[in-house]
């Protein structure tokens, strides 16, 4: 087992070496001058030089990913003007737009992310796996079928169409809620759970018709196995078997599709981000790569990438505890 | 915050609301003119009680040096004390310059190069201690500091020396062209008459920075407070800030920074949509909101109008700003002024304003300067377009100019959804000038890419979208970036992109730069604008109109044409 | 719906099937009533977007001509009328501001939803196949190479990518086609892990050997033995991703990435219409109801083609399952 | 149960599946205590009868006719709960495969603990004590530990063994055993069949065996019943039925039962090898390796054979043995991990891909599964073509003349030349698979259990084409299979693998009738007996083996 973690832990740490590599040579090549941009546009060519010479933008690209590099495993200084300032490791690097170090931008903005995630998360979960297991539950009744109906409503809505909707009807129509905007739990858990209500319903809705899809088809799966039919033989009522067989059989699944996803959603909610106007993660790296603030992209990319690599992995892992038949190599 | 483009910035630190001028149809129906505090909500003005603003852009910058803005910014002028600043009052008046920590405008040499003044008694920081001249000539010598670029040019352009100081930091002999004979008196000598410098001194970088307490890039975590408030949180880079009450700031020193609320609440990060909704809304705190940098779009607007108790808390303001069309006469068929001329024919005002958000929000133009007083606006239309364009006289010019089988053009714009030079508007363009006999393809630029393709003299299109806003409230800023032969850039940002270099207009400049008397200057701005106007180097489109929401205890609004936007300074919430 | 899924239920069809001709697949499709009018509503919309020009010309609107008269210009530009300015002239009314024909613009707009998704999708197949069929017939070390190359492929954050792409290239590229591409691109990982799975899982089957025997060589293998079998999973990716494809496309020029103006677009629609839903819904609702009829349209086929080629659900339909009696067993 | 009721009475039953009528008007009796075997081939509705003792059809789609009373319950008209209550406890089952048929999830005990809590109101703890004391009666040694395992955790054996516990759980008067051998290998089959033996006679439960195998029943029952296309063709004690069938189906079944007792019939004039003759393919010191790092594995190791024109070698093996394997290697299909392999003289083991083409089409194979061996997508004449396209033949017509000359061959129309796999029966997809194999111009073919998943009346029309084609073409075989008595019947020599290695090999008169090697007795003695004496002679002869 920790063999297994090491091995898939290096890979990643190979995969996220490639995908910052990638973005630096994209970067590289993008247009738009990094100096001119952090310095403004009224800035002189003379400051402009002073500026690239400051961000260290004339060393070669190689050099300045060196530089990268190194600060991830040794940490770096960087000058204040009149001191430096000790970027520890791992540090990302600093900002070209605000001089802030990514580590803390990131740091900053991970409750935020992590407040919509984790809410959405426990929504999609409830409610696909409900809506899942009723409908293998009454399997082939007007049940089943207005819920994959509405599963399937749901797999075909964009996030932005719900979420416009939901602000439409609670908030501008039936004014039953605030519009969405974040609140720190630690500053008002109250107004926390208000302001982000909405993101996490539409979120939820959308997602978990992924969820009730596959709870239903491995339990469906599941019930047309012959253990099942075992069961049946011996005299098993449906609940038990629905309850305990059935939903068993669909459990790993569930499990590593929920690890990926709540991997990937750090980086991958930008559309909810967008739409509600919650400061997060991937509103952030949107607004950094359209500055070419490369410090924060690369760093962004490289803490949501590593989400979604780490979330491979215990979905990997999670899938095998869960489904004790399978062998980790 | 650094953003992208000046102008943009521009955008976001002007906001306001306001009063307006006659021949404006202003949406609000506040009572213009009278004191300041009439408009908002009723009762007289008290102090107490906490301001809260809620703006989309973080104040990522918040180091004097660093910052950009016109007139000490808003929320930064709470903080900042300038030698000089806006005059905090409605519509026109509010576009005048008065004295801050100075005791007056500054007293020029005979022809303006010098400029001295004189700092007031009993200035002091947030910790006591005296402000001394000295402490300004720190902060102005700070902002030549390459980690902390992000200013406007003009020091660096007018200062002795200044083009190749680099900062304190890298040269600790500071500059020589600012003296500071005694801890009262501080002395700028400039390499060229500037009878405009006192605009100049309203600007951040000349607040008082105590170079002890200096920390170069971290010192706007906690920048030390010469106003009447200072930060007592600062998180996130600049995404929430608390100013509470300095206890040694006199209002006695200050005739300008009313500071009714007790404690400023910033928050900022918030969708432009949220924050309308809840200023429209007006719940709890944000009943005492009010918002710098969001202005209401079409779409609010136009719900906003159908709701009278709702159009009673909007502010109106004009900010010295111009959208239009900028021609590369190096570049085929726009070396042609009859070509140039045709397009100003055609184009569509009505279409571009309507593009634009419509009436409410920008007002069609015809002249360069901005229509306010005080940048010297006379007014002149040279190539008559009507209100929806003159297809026939455009098409018999491009006849003359030999373009009778019609003509192929391109017109780059960028892509952001500003409302200016977005594609909207380009599209608008591009139909209007379709009856002309005029093909326009349109090329959209991601922002990045559009600011650097248009001021980039090598690069630049012959056909695009541009704009442009006041750094003070004057013709000077206004016309010598865009047609002074001699801010020809061609290795760096280049604004003047009609290229001209006219030694008739070049020397016009330079006479009116040395006249200290700013309303005898803004006649001669005035006049310039209108003969450079004939070349039809540029084609001005509109000029925009800010509105903005406040909640509903907010009192004293006070809208200067300086910045077009509410001040902070002089609100109320009790 | 997500990638990890639709690898999870068009992989789910097993590598052995029998041989369906494209005229018993046509007729499994229309034994669902479902599948079968979603493919009408499909059809009819491909129908609409090819006859773009003439529909608008029938209508007698130009997609770009601005109509300053019919918004209320001091009001922000809100349409003059009722429900958006709906008139005879105008079918669903006008943009606001801009006062162009919505009708126009929808039926433009459908071409770029439908024509972006389809080049997506199909440069997505094609890659996979190659890619998914190198990683399974090749050395171990092309497997792991390109092993690593689709965690890469995983761990990008596509939003970041996309802006990234879509800043770099030239702006004369034709931006549907870069669209395209971007989406195809950045998509491919989830045909190429069905691919692989179900290539390796072929070619341990005796047939393979068979071929082997016969002295074939390891691509004639891959070409006739190999890929008429992955068409089934392949085909049903496919229809299952296509919809996928129209959202990102929608979500990316919601995120203001996407197709660039004048040209219409649903998602660049949305993205407008977006403030406007308080002072002029229809415009906001016409675009999202469209996108999401289309999208659930092309799921309810995607299921339909996934019923129709998998033997064990078709069976349940049964249509064309006859097998020989003795081999029943 | 203590009146006169029988155990089972079934009358009229009749089970559809759509238009097809699986069971057609079958009725039967069975005391209690009794043992019935229901025998037929796959498709004579043997098993959907079993299944409609305990109502299974229910719910699936199926319709059920006629009336069945087991243990007192009418099985048709009961509501659920009474069903509930007859399965598990008055009439209990085994299936087929135990992997497959217990819950792979849960540890075992548990699941026998869960369906007895079902019949019985027990605490949890009970439940897991009554669980474990069945495993142990069983015979599933430390029972108690072995009950907190999972099904993958167990051999094949154990699992069937740990099902029938659960049937043993509530103590029911029937068990359903349906096909409860069929997935094992000979010599575990023995021990379960045994084991069924022994717990009807300590029990006293009736006993209903479903099975494609006529030695099984025979092992088993004391009454017959053999079924085809859902109909009974004829019912009687078994000793009769088997001894002296009536029906002429009855009596074709039977002849087609290869028997470990027949010996090769060798075709006239019979093949003389000379001492002297090079063989065609010479294998020596084989070994193939799986896996890698300490998970490596010899598969087979060390295996040395050869193979001459004209005559068969068999290879017979219990799986995991490791025949398959070396079948593979012996067609380069595998590559050896290490030895030699000569095919006319000429090294081919350690050939390269490329310059393997050459002889690619000299050695063919014939593969087990009739379904994976043939390109589902490709039709049957394609298929065949194949070799001869590979070959460089790119006339259509005379590749159409050859196909349909192949196709006629092996005893199919040549004018289902366009015909797709699943048109076809197992075993014409064999004959397929054959025609194919002979399209390449074979000098040698490794038959890989070519008739295992085939009925015992099919698999004797293909040994019998198998052996015609060697007559008239002169190939040599080799025939892998787990069936012993299939392989006597087909060999000149044989080979006995047991774990990658020959552990005896000869002629194949003498292995069989003169075993040297006690696997080889083994697995001699496990083989099911026709004849219900010489299957009681066998069990002691087991008995006696196993204490040895």
């Amino acid at each position: 087992m920790t063999g297994f973690l090491l091995r898939r832990l290096g890979g990643a740490a190979l995969v996220l070496l490639a995908l910052t590599a990638l973005l630096y040579a994209i970067f590289y090549v993008a247009p738009g001058d990094v100096a001119q941009i952090a310095c403004g546009p009224r800035c002189s060519p003379a400051q402009v030089a002073q500026v690239t010479e400051q961000l260290r933008l004339d060393d070669p690209v190689y050099v300045q990913y060196a530089h990268f590099l190194q600060g991830i495993v040794a940490g770096r200084d960087f000058s204040t003007g009149t001191g430096t300032e000790h970027c520890a490791m791992p540090c990302l690097g600093v900002s070209y737009q605000s001089d802030q170090q990514v580590t803390q931008l990131i740091l900053a903005k991970l409750p935020v992310t992590g407040s919509l995630v984790i809410g959405a998360f426990a929504g999609w979960l409830l409610l696909g796996v409900g809506t899942g297991v009723l409908s293998a539950w009454r399997r082939g009744r007007l049940t089943e079928r207005v819920l994959t109906w509405l599963t399937l409503a749901g797999s075909a809505t964009p996030v932005f169409v719900i979420g416009l909707l939901l602000i439409i009807v609670f908030c501008s129509t039936l004014q039953w809620l605030p519009a969405p905007s974040y609140v720190p739990f630690t500053e008002n858990p109250e107004q926390w759970a208000w302001g982000l209500l909405l993101p996490w319903t539409s979120l939820a809705l959308i997602e978990s018709a992924k969820y009730a899809r596959l709870t239903r088809s491995a339990m469906l799966e599941t019930l047309a196995e012959d253990h099942v039919r075992t069961f049946r033989a011996y005299g098993v009522g449906e609940r038990a078997i629905i309850g305990r067989h059935a939903l068993r059989g669909a459990v790993a699944p569930v499990i590593a599709l929920s690890a990926l996803d709540f991997g990937s959603m750090f980086g991958g909610a930008v559309l909810t981000e967008s739409l509600f106007g919650i400061p997060g993660i991937g509103r952030e790296l949107v607004h950094a790569v359209k500055v070419v603030d490369l410090p924060v992209v690369v760093g962004m990319v490289l803490v949501t990438g590593f989400f979604v690599v780490l979330a491979n992995a215990v979905a990997d892992l999670l899938y095998a505890l869960a489904d004790r038949r399978v062998v980790l190599s | 915050m650094r953003q992208p483009s000046v102008i943009s910035r521009r955008v976001a630190a002007s906001t306001a609301v306001l009063v307006l001028a006659a021949g404006v149809a202003a949406c609000g129906p506040e009572d213009s003119k009278g004191a300041a505090g009439t408009s908002g909500a009723e009762g007289k003005p008290q102090k107490g009680g906490t301001l809260t603003v809620l703006n989309s852009n973080p104040q990522q910058d918040f180091d004097p040096a660093r910052l950009y803005t016109s007139g000490g910014g808003n929320v930064p002028s709470l903080v900042f004390r300038t030698l000089t600043t806006r005059n905090r009052e409605d519509g026109a008046e509010g576009a005048k310059v008065v004295p801050d920590l100075a005791t007056d405008l500054g007293t020029p040499s005979k022809d303006a190069t010098v400029w001295t003044y004189t700092l007031k008694d009993g200035l002091k920081y947030e910790d006591g201690t005296a402000i001394t001249s000295a402490d300004i000539k720190y902060g102005i010598e700070r902002s030549f500091a390459a980690e902390l670029s992000g200013g406007a040019p003009y020091l660096r352009d007018w200062l002795i020396g200044g083009a190749d100081y680099q900062g304190p930091y890298k040269d600790k002999k500071g500059l020589d062209s600012i003296e500071v004979p005694d801890e009262k008196t501080i002395v700028f000598h400039l390499n060229k008459p500037e009878g405009e410098f006192p605009f100049l001194a309203t600007q951040t970088q000349t607040t008082p920075v105590p170079q002890a307490k200096d920390t170069g890039t971290k010192y706007e975590e906690h920048p030390v407070s010469s106003g009447p408030y200072k930060v007592v949180t600062n998180e996130n880079d600049g995404e929430r800030i608390v100013l509470e009450r300095n206890p040694h700031w006199s209002a006695e020193t200050d005739e300008e920074r009313k500071a009714y609320p007790d404690r400023i609440d910033v928050r900022s990060g918030l969708d432009s949509a949220v924050i309308n909704q809840r200023l429209s809304a007006s719940q709890g705190a944000d009943a005492a909101a009010v918002t710098t940098d969001t202005n209401l779009g079409p779409a609010e607007l136009a719900k906003v109008g159908s709701d009278k108790k709702l159009a009673a808390r909007v502010g109106t303001g004009h900010f010295g700003y111009t959208n239009y069309i900028a021609f590369n006469p190096k570049v085929k068929p726009f070396d042609d002024p009859k070509v140039r001329q045709a397009i100003s024919y055609a184009v569509d005002r009505t279409s571009i304003v309507n593009a634009a958000g419509g009436s409410s929000l920008a007002e069609p133009a015809t002249t360069f300067l901005p229509e306010r007083d005080s940048f010297g606006h006379t007014p002149y239309d040279h190539f008559p377009a009507g209100k929806t364009g003159d297809a026939a006289k455009a098409k018999e010019l491009l006849k003359e100019a030999g373009h009778a089988d019609g003509l192929t053009i391109t017109l780059t714009h960028s892509n952001d959804k500003d409302f200016e030079t977005s594609p909207e508007i380009a599209t608008a363009i591009q139909a209007a000038l379709k009856k002309a006999g005029i093909t326009v393809k349109l090329q959209g630029l991601e922002s990045n890419d559009y600011s650097d393709t248009i001021h980039s003299a090598k690069k630049e299109p012959g056909f695009f979208l541009a704009h442009w806003g006041a750094d003070w409230p004057s013709g000077g800023p206004f016309l010598a970036p865009i047609f002074d032969g001699r801010q020809i850039v061609e290795d760096g940002a280049n604004f003047n992109t009609g290229f001209l270099n006219d030694p008739a207009v070049n020397k016009e400049i330079d006479e009116i730069n040395k006249i200290t008397d700013l309303k005898a200057a803004a006649a001669r701005w005035g006049a310039l604008d209108e003969k450079i106007g004939e070349q039809a180097l540029t084609v001005p489109l509109f000029h925009p109109v800010y509105k903005r929401l406040y909640g509903e205890d907010v009192k004293n609004i006070v809208i200067s044409d300086w910045t077009g936007v509410l001040d902070v300074s002089q609100v109320a919430v009790k | 719906m997500s990638e990890a899924l639709l690898v999870q239920e068009a992989g789910a069809a097993p590598a052995v099937a029998p041989a369906s001709g494209a005229r018993l697949f046509l007729r499994r499709l229309r034994a669902q009533r479902a599948a079968s009018a979603a493919a009408l509503v499909v059809l009819l919309l491909v129908l609409v977007a090819l006859a773009a020009p003439l529909l608008t010309a029938l209508a007698g609107q130009d997609p770009n001509a601005y109509h300053p008269d019919l918004v209320d210009s001091a009001a922000g530009g809100v349409p003059i009328g009722s429900f958006g300015g709906i008139s005879g002239e105008h079918w669903l009314g006008v943009e606001p501001g801009t006062g162009r024909d919505l009708f126009a613009r929808i039926v433009y707009g459908a071409r770029v939803s439908l024509g972006v998704a389809l080049v997506a999708t199909v440069l997505q197949i094609a890659l996979g196949l190659v890619i998914g069929l190198a990683a399974a017939l090749g050395s171990r070390g092309v497997d792991q190479v390109l092993g690593r190359i689709t965690d890469i492929n995983v761990a990008l954050p596509v939003m970041v990518i996309a802006l990234a792409l879509l800043a770099i290239v030239p702006e004369s590229f034709p931006r549907p086609v870069l669209i395209a591409l971007v989406i195809g691109g950045i998509g491919w990982s989830g045909t190429s892990k069905i691919v692989r799975a179900q290539a390796l899982a072929l070619k341990s089957l005796d047939f393979v050997a068979a071929a082997r025997l016969s002295g074939r060589g390891k691509w004639s293998i891959a070409r006739r033995e190999l890929l008429p079998s992955l068409a089934a999973p392949v085909i049903t990716y496919a229809a299952l991703a296509f919809p996928t494809n129209i959202i990102v496309e929608a979500a990316l020029s919601f995120l203001g990435v996407g197709i660039k103006p004048p040209t219409p677009s649903w998602g660049q629609m949305l993205t407008e219409a977006d403030t406007w839903y308080q002072a002029a819904p229809t415009y906001l609702l016409i675009p999202a109801g469209l996108l999401f009829v289309t999208v659930l349209a092309l799921t309810v086929l995607g299921e339909g083609v996934r019923t129709a080629l998998d033997p064990r659900a078709a069976s349940r339909l049964g249509v064309g399952t006859g097998t020989a009696k003795e081999g029943a067993a | 149960m203590t009146t006169r009721d029988p155990l089972v009475e079934v009358s009229g039953l009749t089970v559809d599946f759509g238009p097809v009528r699986a069971v057609d008007g079958l009725s039967f009796t069975l005391e209690a205590g009794g043992a019935l075997g229901v025998v037929g081939e796959s498709g004579s509705g043997k098993s959907a009868s079993a299944y409609a003792l305990l109502g299974l059809h229910r719910g699936t789609g199926a319709r059920v006719g006629g009336s069945v009373r087991v243990a007192g319950t009418d099985v048709n008209t009961a509501d659920d709960r009474e069903l509930r209550a007859l399965r598990g406890a008055g009439a209990a089952m085994v299936f087929q495969d135990p992997l497959s048929s217990l819950d792979p999830y849960y540890p075992v005990g548990d699941q026998i603990a869960e369906v007895y809590r079902v019949h019985r109101p027990v605490s949890r703890k009970a439940a897991r004590a009554r669980a474990v004391e069945v495993l142990d009666r069983v015979g599933i040694p430390d029972a108690a530990r072995r009950s907190r395992l999972r099904p993958h955790e167990f051999s094949g054996g154990m699992r069937q063994r740990a099902l029938i516990a659960m049937a043993l759980a509530c103590e029911p008067g029937l068990l359903i055993a349906d096909e409860p051998t069929t997935a094992l290998d000979v010599t575990v089959q023995a021990q379960i069949l045994d084991l069924l033996h022994d717990l009807r006679h300590e029990t006293g439960m009736g006993l209903l065996l479903v099975t494609h195998d006529v030695g099984v029943a025979a092992e088993s029952v004391d009454e017959v019943l053999v079924m085809r296309h859902g109909k009974e063709v004829e019912r009687g004690p078994v000793a009769r039925v088997l001894g002296a069938p009536r029906e002429p189906y009855t009596k074709e079944l039977l002849a087609a039962v290869p028997r470990v007792e027949t010996r090769r019939v060798v075709p006239v004039p019979p093949q003389r090898v000379a001492e002297d003759e090079a063989p065609l393919l010479e294998a020596v010191g084989l070994r193939r390796e799986f896996g890698r790092g300490s998970g490596r594995v010899a598969a087979v190791d060390g295996v040395s054979l050869t193979v001459h024109a004209g005559r068969t070698l068999g290879i017979v093996g219990e799986s995991g043995s490791g025949k398959t394997t070396l079948g593979r290697m012996l067609v380069r299909l595998l590559d050896p991990t290490a030895g030699r392999l000569r095919y006319g003289g000429r090294e081919i083991g350690s050939l390269p891909e490329k310059e393997l083409r050459s002889f690619r089409r000299d050695l063919q194979m014939v593969f087990q599964d009739p379904v994976a061996s043939l390109n589902p997508r490709r039709s049957v004449g394609e298929s065949v073509a194949d070799p001869l396209r590979a070959a460089g033949e790119s006339d259509e017509g005379r590749i159409r003349d050859r196909v349909g000359e192949l196709l006629e061959r092996v005893g199919l129309d040549p004018g289902r030349y366009e015909r797709y796999p699943h048109e076809f029966s197992g075993g014409q997809r064999q004959r397929v698979g054959i025609a194919r194999a002979l399209a390449a111009g074979p000098k040698l073919i490794v038959c890989d259990e070519p008739v295992s998943a085939l009925d015992v009346t099919t698999q004797a029309q293909v040994v019998e084409l198998l052996s015609e084609l060697q007559r008239e073409l002169g190939i040599g075989l080799v025939f892998i299979a787990h069936d012993l008595a299939v392989v006597r019947q087909v060999s000149d020599e044989v080979a006995v693998m047991r774990r990658g290695v020959i552990v005896e090999q000869g002629s194949a008169d003498a292995v069989y009738a003169d075993p040297q090697d006690p696997y080889t007795r083994q697995l001699l003695a496990a083989v099911p007996a026709l004849d219900p004496g010489l299957a009681a002679a066998r069990r002691t002869a087991r008995k006696e083996l196993a204490r040895a």
